[in-house]
């Protein structure tokens, strides 16, 4: 048999296979080269970045739950104008592993400003990371209003041309209305899931165990989370959707693949197998071509029979 | 960057020398070359999926002919406690060498180490004797089971004891040790190590900034990767009048004692 | 040292000890006594009970994840008329396990039926479980609303005598707009979080594991969440917080008491050491002692700076 | 209602006996009293938390006066899988007997097995053996692996073998033995039992029913609990003409053929 099809297109963006490191827990993507060659994967979403540089959260930033991981980073970077400076012209050269770069607003103008810098050759796409705190409502993040998701993309695709991907919260009610209206806002493509809110108190202190209280859970645990929201979303938009949440090994792929997902993004298990990302990309292919699947695309949507998504499968 | 690398490594033996405290010796072809003493592994400790993270630990001891490094691990929590039932024979995933290791300087270096802290400066006296040098070496501990297993298998240089219960040797911490050795004695550091609780780092650090001497301190922070990605493990660093954020596991884990914000 | 005081008072419930069987994961009470002794722990909530009886869902209902349990019975039970026939008489000499009952209603109406024909002797309590789709929000649960939540507390005191505990969702946004919204219709007490919704998908099948497609996530995987959101609602109201959620072991329990909770259910656990409940009582017990703790309600919210519950230590 | 209990029990042997079978044998003092053939137990089979529901299997063996019961496994997935890891000398957890055995009746039994179907209607022939009523056992495998192995241990009765891929006897699956061996015999069945996979208990049950005998089926769920807690496990069963839903572990898992809904 021929090797399997294992590229893909997300918007315009065209992708060697559908493995994408998440944003957090790839750094700046050259961190991971001593644990894999990044032209084996698809792309990888930079660390949330931000209109100023930020420290992030005090205290600590890390803990364990049941096949669960909390963080409490807090987004720490080094602000966009650095980032331009000293870590994107270091993918000038970097033809198959995409950048797609993960930005963070605290308003619509602060996401506008930063899309604009970033109409760079270098850039692949953006990811725009909703979950700050909405400063107009509340305390509830961006990305857990529909209108608040809708400003920020419009405002976005005005001044980019670059493919949008629009990267969703599970800690909403109905994700169906936020895709939706992601959707209608022209974005190209969703991601989800991002952390689940969660903390953990530390009996022997009786203080929670994240500095800062509560910290976003990823990891195994949240995968049952991440699948039932890509299956959701996947019956509500066309636009292609990029699944995360728990994935780990060659079935949780297959798992997110068949519910829905178009592409896929891998976090958490980064941290403590960091050559997952290359080493799922080949196993993906394996399989496909143990199972004479001529593209792995056929595997998109396949246990979901209202999946409403259009694949390009491009020309042979 | 120094370079990493995930390695598949066999376990020698995985032996408990103390209560509680246990000495682990892997197989490591790859790492034990490119090691320095102050560096550290990252082990998957249990083969469940329940706990997902990986624990970190300083070389304790690093063969590069043999092929071999070890460490020495206190038994914690559920993964320290999951590794002490690894069996010899078994396989741990390693990812390591991470973070810079000990700057290596001066000729009358002072180690001042705490529980665990043992080991990665035990591992760096190796290291000032393969120079020619003889640390000065003084170790606190809770009680006699652990200085009668350092006292019978000394690091090198110079060993001096002091345990919390008066068990053994010196009555006390290792900074009252240190204070009542000194007037009696003539030696003259000229740099000092640190490892262990943050409390004895910070105390060992006063001591040498008030005698004017370079204190080299390797610090501990609860890590999500060990490499620099997550940004899970940072101590705020002061450098030109400026605090920032700095990794343990990358920009450390050892910084100059001047560095550390001790009052945090 | 004395005895620990391990008594608690949640409305005017008098609970020997603050663990209490969760719904659903404790047959009807009886089943247990196999394993355990119902007179050691604080009481049990009944399997949800519907206005008429309901066969619930085809197809597998269980499934297992990293770290949790996935299930879709579709609150499968013999029905309001039934239970107050056959399982209600049989707890008038049990006095230290209280039965509190689990009812779940399609519409105000019947939640307001049920609880007049619960004013029983035997009856605790009532838990509301509004986890049933509102039939007039898209199929939203109505526990996602708080003006639906609202209407069925209100009928249901107007008609009833007993305490009655609302259960909460954890599939919302915003946890305190619920439980503000709860307190102030007049809830004696909340209980949460309810199972956070998840999928999984057979990947030799390309099929749902489950024969409703989705299902409820539970067991230790959740508890990150369940702690968040205890300690997110113990900031918000007054009343008495029932937290569950993953709970399996005493630092379990003590983590959900020093967020917040007043008293505490297990749920999954159940299912896999039958003789969890009554172990837990007395680890707590045993805790206090050793700790010289005097009453276990001194934990209660110890961790959580914000508290606002009023903590009832009773007479000495 | 039968009396259930949760009892640690330790593992006397846990042999691969043919591939990807595995015999484990348990002491267990006081579910072994109180359990009959077609009953099981939930094993808490990994000691991890990432697997934390039981699973279940029947008995293959009651020895009450030896205090042993034993199991025969297929390793299916993870829990079966870590379950063939667990060494003789560690502890089980168990809970049982849980579920309703096979109701013992007719003299002349005819037991219809598949797959791991054999270990409970072993279990049930050895119960008819006591009663001096030697039942006619048929057993349907995949390969002489499995044939070979019943061949030489093998169960009460007289027993007859099918292998799907014709290494060992007759060349079929269970029900066409069934077919091909009763117009040569003269046996008349008054009872059948049957326990494997679903299609096969199928065929089993409508071949009892053109014959005019009562067939009882071991039914199998994916079970949450085992003890009629979870409503997990349910079987949609007819009864007096209306069908409703049954839990297999706490109404079955034997069940009177009729009252399945076969072509659910
Ligand atoms: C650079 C470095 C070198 C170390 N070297 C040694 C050594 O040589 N010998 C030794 O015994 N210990 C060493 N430690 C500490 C060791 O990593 C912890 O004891 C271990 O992670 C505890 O794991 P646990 O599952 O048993 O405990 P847990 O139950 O997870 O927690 C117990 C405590 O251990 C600490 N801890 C937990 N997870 C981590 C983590 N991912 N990273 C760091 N700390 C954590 C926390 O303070 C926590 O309160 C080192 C730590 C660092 C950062
Ligand atoms: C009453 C009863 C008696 C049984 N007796 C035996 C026996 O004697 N020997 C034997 O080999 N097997 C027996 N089984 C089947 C055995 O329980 C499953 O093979 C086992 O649960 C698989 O677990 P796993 O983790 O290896 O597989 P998994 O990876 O969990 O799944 C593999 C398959 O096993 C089945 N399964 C998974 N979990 C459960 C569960 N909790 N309950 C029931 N089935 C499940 C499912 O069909 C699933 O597709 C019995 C099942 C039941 C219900
Ligand atoms: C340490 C850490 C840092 C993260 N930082 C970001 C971030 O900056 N921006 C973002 O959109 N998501 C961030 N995430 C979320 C992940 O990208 C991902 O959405 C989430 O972890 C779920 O996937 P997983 O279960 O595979 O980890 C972070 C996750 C972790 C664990
Ligand atoms: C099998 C099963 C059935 C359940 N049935 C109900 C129910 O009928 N009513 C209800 O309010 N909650 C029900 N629940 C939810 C539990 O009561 C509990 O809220 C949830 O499982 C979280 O707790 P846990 O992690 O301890 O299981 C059910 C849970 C399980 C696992
Ligand atoms: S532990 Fe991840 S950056 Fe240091
Ligand atoms: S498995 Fe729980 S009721 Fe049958």
């Amino acid at each position: 048999m021929n090797k399997p099809k294992m590229n893909v297109n997300i918007a315009s963006m065209e992708l060697i296979n559908p493995i994408i490191g998440a944003s957090g827990t790839f750094g700046n993507g050259l961190e991971m080269e001593d644990f894999l060659d990044l032209n084996k994967i698809g792309g990888f979403c930079s660390k949330g970045i931000t209109w100023l540089p930020q420290e992030g959260n005090a205290g600590r930033r890390i803990a364990e739950t049941p096949a669960g991981l909390l963080n409490s980073i807090g987004l720490q970077n080094m602000g966009i104008v650095e980032f331009i400076k000293n870590i994107v012209p270091q993918f000038r050269n970097k033809t198959d592993c995409k950048l797609i770069v993960n930005v963070s607003g605290k308003n619509v103008e602060q996401f506008e400003n930063m899309a604009k810098m970033l109409e760079l050759p270098e850039v692949a796409a953006l990811e725009l990371n909703l979950s700050c705190p909405n400063l107009h409502k509340d305390g509830i993040v961006m990305a857990a209003d529909p209108i608040t998701t809708s400003q920020v993309i419009i405002a976005v695709k005005k001044v980019s041309t670059k493919p949008i991907i629009v990267k969703l919260s599970p800690n909403v009610t109905d994700i169906k209305i936020i895709a939706k209206a992601a959707e209608n806002a022209g974005a190209d493509a969703i991601s989800l899931i991002n952390t689940v809110l969660g903390m953990a108190i530390d009996i022997k202190t009786a203080k929670p165990v994240l500095g800062n209280i509560t910290g976003g859970l990823s990891g195994p645990a949240i995968k049952p989370i991440g699948v039932r929201m890509v299956w959701q979303v996947a019956e509500t938009v066309k636009i292609p959707i990029i699944g995360l949440g728990g994935i780990e090994t060659l079935d949780d792929c297959l798992e997110y693949l068949m519910a829905g997902a178009t592409a896929l993004q891998v976090g958490a298990a980064n941290l403590y197998q960091p050559d997952i990302c290359e080493k799922l990309a080949q196993e993906l292919e394996d399989y496909c071509s143990l199972k004479g699947i001529q593209d792995y695309k056929f595997l998109i949507g396949k246990a979901n029979p209202n999946f409403r998504g259009e694949i390009f499968y491009g020309q042979d | 960057m120094n370079e990493k690398i995930i390695e598949s490594c066999q376990i020698i033996s995985n032996e408990e020398i103390f209560p509680n405290y246990f000495k682990l010796k892997l197989e490591a072809t790859k790492i034990s070359k490119l090691a320095i003493p102050g560096q550290f592994v990252e082990i998957k400790c249990s083969l469940e999926r329940e706990h997902i993270i990986r624990r970190p630990f300083g070389f304790h001891s690093i063969e590069k002919n043999a092929n071999l490094i070890s460490i020495i691990y206190e038994v914690r929590g559920s993964e320290t406690l999951a590794l002490s039932k690894r069996l010899s024979g078994e396989e741990l995933s390693l990812i390591g060498p991470l973070g810079n290791g000990f700057p290596i300087q001066g000729k009358v270096p002072l180690l001042v180490a705490g529980g665990t802290g043992i080991a990665p400066l035990s591992c760096l006296a190796t290291a000032f004797a393969e120079k020619k040098v003889d640390p000065y070496f003084f170790y606190g501990c809770n009680d006699h089971k652990a200085a009668n297993y350092f006292a019978k298998k000394p690091p090198e240089g110079e060993l001096n004891i002091a345990t919390m219960d008066g068990s053994f040797c010196f009555h006390g911490n290792v900074v009252e040790l240190l204070n009542s050795y000194l007037p009696t004695s003539k030696v003259k550091f000229d740099v000092v190590y640190t490892c262990g609780p943050q409390l004895m780092m910070q105390k060992t650090y006063e001591w040498a900034k008030e005698n004017n001497l370079t204190c080299f301190a390797s610090m501990e922070r609860v890590m999500g990767c060990g490499f620099g990605v997550c940004l899970g493990c940072t101590l705020p660093i002061l450098k030109d009048g400026k605090t920032s954020n700095s990794c343990v596991c990358k920009d450390g884990p050892v910084f100059n004692g001047e560095e550390i914000i001790w009052d945090e």
